[in-house]
């Protein structure tokens, strides 16, 4: 039991590694997400209005949604290339649970794509006029709130990885499903802002966060096998 | 579209049936692809599936595998259900595709450091060996995309070289080699059969190879 | 049980079972539907707040209710396909997914001309229930574009009832969460009268007539689409080929 | 019964005390509803059996063909 215990964690480990080190190798999946972020929030002020005090309105907002779009654009490569050459099919055929595997990969995902974003966020609250008390709540939320997205957005791209041209498909499967996350991200901002405590969200994000990470990987495991068929 | 005759070699007295297909029946989108099909894979055999194009090899192949499910009939592994003994099924299974299953970004080490460790535990000298076994000395490091088709296929084959698995399941593996690649793989297989494991492989080649069984498909 | 349920997916059983059924249920939609409408636009007194706008919700109220089954209904086919691997099940899921986007928009057209008159406005954020059913819309847009779009109809079937069953766990979160997210924002909202205000016994037992009304016309429906797709997919065998020629 | 009728004249029913516009396009968009979900799938059966029955008629000359040649 010990033995077949250990390899499924190499296998996980192994899986995690390889999907950074092919992220690392392109580039691309880690910086393109990252600068759609930051032209996308830096068009809202150029739409809307300069003035700070409507930018304060709505920062949290604007910052929410460009993370979504951000996440949801940056999903599509999580299975595509796998699936092309051949990989994902010696994925499906480990004999460790698929659970792990899936799971791996998300991880890898967020690390290279979510983490990021995040970590600049500060700066593009700052840039939208957002007080400098909301910047912890903010930060917080993005961290429960995107791996939510990537593990949502695993379960669609798995469902759609063998179409030649998806389009906007997954755009239309993904984003409906991500309303809730930004009702409760944006709410811990505002509650913030309108200095009540944000913890009441931050811990509804937990719990949907811990669902998600035991419920999503087995949907998106059942996807990937429904598709590879 | 027509039934295949079950093809076991006549002294398989004492051989032990790795794989036994019983009544196999597929159709896709209204197209029968094969039925009543029937097949038994002892260990130390190897079974060429042949077949005109369009006549269901890859899927039967997949189908094997357990990466398709739309069929009806028995695939038994050692006598039982392969659900029931999935783990042990897919330990002891090795399947090579149309597409390889290497990554074009990643170099040919680090891409069976993967591949294999979804099995067993690897260690890099025994890449770097079977790498060599399979003509890629000098590549190791280099990335994939900077290799040509049969490269990338002979890749794909140096994880034959390091897994213990004793069932392997090749679809196509010859098209993209060279007359050494196919002598060196034919050489392979012949090995994995002595040894007691068992290979299924589709291919319009003639091998030569002692263990051979054929079954043929539409 | 299980002669009942293989009898139960067998697509042939259940066209002749639906064909014996379906002129009673024609039937039983076209007098319902009669009384309803009837009732709703000539009898019903104008209630003491919305005046003659209760008319609009005796229809809404029903719609905007049977809209609510079609993701439990694809949840349960969805379920089934993937278990049982039911084709039939698949075919339902299909057309539902399809009506179930036509209930959706009507609920939200009705529910805006509704609330044109009570609320003065259009369209209305603070009110969960028309965000909500907008987002079931989108989501059973998904499905049906996600079938679309995959050209093996096994995949199709199969990925469907999957989406189907994520999207059936979605809609009731999403449901909850606008909920608190509009009491949360009850700054300046219009939203002071609610389509389930009129009180009149007789506006609730016309309203239940429509309610009984809708559901038979949406088995109905459903029970026509399914059967086409049965002799679209099962064109090739024998009983079909011999129903066609009897007709 | 007819005391029960809420309008004295067509014109009050069709005004629905002011509420008409709105009132009918509920109605509308409802009989839309139900009409094209019960008309669709009906016209569609009878375009599937109009197909099978012509590609019926069409394998059947093909096989009576196929065996005349074949004599």
């Amino acid at each position: 039991m010990t033995e077949k215990q250990t390899t499924t964690s190499a296998a996980f480990f192994a899986t995690l590694k390889r999907d950074l080190l092919i992220a690392f190798k392109k580039k691309n999946d880690i910086v393109n997400p990252f600068m759609f972020f930051i032209i996308v929030v830096s068009l809202f002020p150029i739409g809307i209005s300069p003035e700070s005090d409507r930018l304060t309105e709505i920062a949290a907002g604007v910052i929410w949604i460009s993370v979504l779009l951000a996440s949801m654009l940056s999903m599509d490569n999580l299975y595509r290339s796998d699936y092309e050459d051949g990989s994902l099919e010696q994925l499906l055929l480990s004999p460790h649970p698929l659970f792990f595997l899936v799971l791996a990969k998300n991880i890898s995902h967020w690390l290279v794509s979510g983490l990021p974003v995040v970590l600049v966020s500060p700066l593009l609250a700052y840039m939208l006029a957002l007080p400098s008390e909301a910047y912890g709540t903010l930060v917080l939320s993005l961290l429960l709130g995107t791996p939510i997205m990537s593990l949502l957005g695993s379960i669609a791209v798995a469902l759609t990885v063998g179409l030649g041209s998806r389009g906007l498909i997954l755009a239309v499967i993904t984003l409906p499903m991500s309303v809730p996350i930004l009702i409760f991200g944006t709410l811990a901002v505002q509650s913030t802002l309108n200095s009540q405590s944000p913890i009441g969200y931050i811990s509804l994000m937990l719990v949907m966060l811990s669902v998600s990470v035991s419920l999503a990987p087995l949907a998106s495991a059942a996807a990937l096998k429904i598709s590879v068929n | 579209m027509s039934s295949a005759a079950p093809t076991t070699s006549p002294n398989s007295d004492t051989d032990k049936i790795m794989l036994a297909a019983r009544e196999l029946f597929c159709a896709r989108d209204e197209r029968v692809l094969f039925k009543n099909l029937n097949f038994d894979l002892p260990q130390g055999q190897v079974l060429q599936v042949q077949g005109s194009n369009g006549s269901g090899k890859t899927t039967l192949m997949r189908i094997l595998c357990g990466l398709n499910d739309s069929y009806e009939g028995s695939i038994k592994w050692y006598g039982q259900e392969i659900e029931d003994q999935a783990a042990s099924f897919f330990s002891s299974l090795l399947y090579i595709g149309h597409r390889v299953g290497v990554s074009k970004v990643l170099t040919p080490v680090e891409n069976l450091r993967w591949s294999c460790s979804l099995k067993q535990a690897v260690s890099d000298e025994q890449i770097m060996d079977a790498l060599k076994e399979v003509g890629l000395r000098g590549f190791e490091e280099s990335p994939c995309y900077t290799l040509s088709a049969g490269q990338q296929q002979r890749v794909s084959l140096a994880r034959l070289i390091i897994s213990p698995a004793s069932l392997w399941v090749l679809d196509e593996p010859f098209t993209t080699l060279d007359t050494k690649g196919v002598a060196m793989l034919e050489k392979i297989m012949q090995r994995q059969a002595q040894a007691g494991g068992a290979v299924m492989v589709t291919t319009h080649h003639s091998l030569s190879i002692a263990e051979l069984t054929i079954l043929s498909l539409g | 049980m299980w002669v009942w349920f293989s009898k139960l997916g067998s697509p042939k059983w259940f066209y002749e079972l639906s064909g014996k059924w379906l002129p009673w249920l024609i039937a039983a939609m076209v007098i319902f539907m009669t009384i309803g409408l009837v009732w709703g636009l000539v009898f019903l007194p104008p209630d003491y707040q919305q005046g003659f706008t209760s008319r609009i919700l005796i229809v809404h109220v029903a719609v905007a209710g049977t809209s609510l089954a079609f993701f439990p209904l694809m949840l349960v086919a969805g379920t089934v396909t993937l278990v049982w691997r039911m084709k039939l099940a698949d075919m339902v899921a299909k057309h539902a997914a399809i009506l179930g986007a036509w209930f959706s928009f009507i609920t939200l057209a009705t529910g805006s001309l509704w609330g044109s008159v009570m609320w003065g406005t259009w369209w209305e954020w603070t009110d969960s229930r028309l965000v909500s059913m907008l987002f079931q819309l989108f989501l059973l847009l998904g499905v049906i574009s996600l079938r679309s779009a995959l050209e093996d109809s096994e995949t199709a079937a199969k990925a469907c009832a999957l989406l189907s069953i994520v999207g059936c766990i979605n809609v009731v979160i999403i449901k909850y969460s606008v909920e608190w997210w509009n009491t949360l924002h009850q700054v300046a909202s219009p939203v002071s009268l609610d389509p389930t205000s009129p009180n009149g016994p007789q506006f609730w037992i016309a309203t239940l007539i429509m309610i009984v009304a809708v559901y038979l016309f949406l088995s109905v429906s459903l029970i026509l689409s399914t059967r086409n797709e049965i002799l679209e997919r099962e064109r090739r065998s024998q009983w079909v080929q011999d129903l066609v020629l009897k007709n | 019964m007819l005391d029960a009728i809420q309008f004295s004249t067509w014109a009050e029913f069709i005004d629905m005390g002011g509420y008409g516009f709105n009132v009918w396009s509920v109605y509308a968009l409802f009989a839309i509803l139900v009409a094209v979900n019960l008309i669709l799938p009906w016209r569609k059966k009878q375009k599937i059996v109009r197909q099978l029955k012509r590609r019926m008629t069409l394998e059947t000359e093909i096989q009576s063909e196929d065996s005349s040649n074949g004599d």
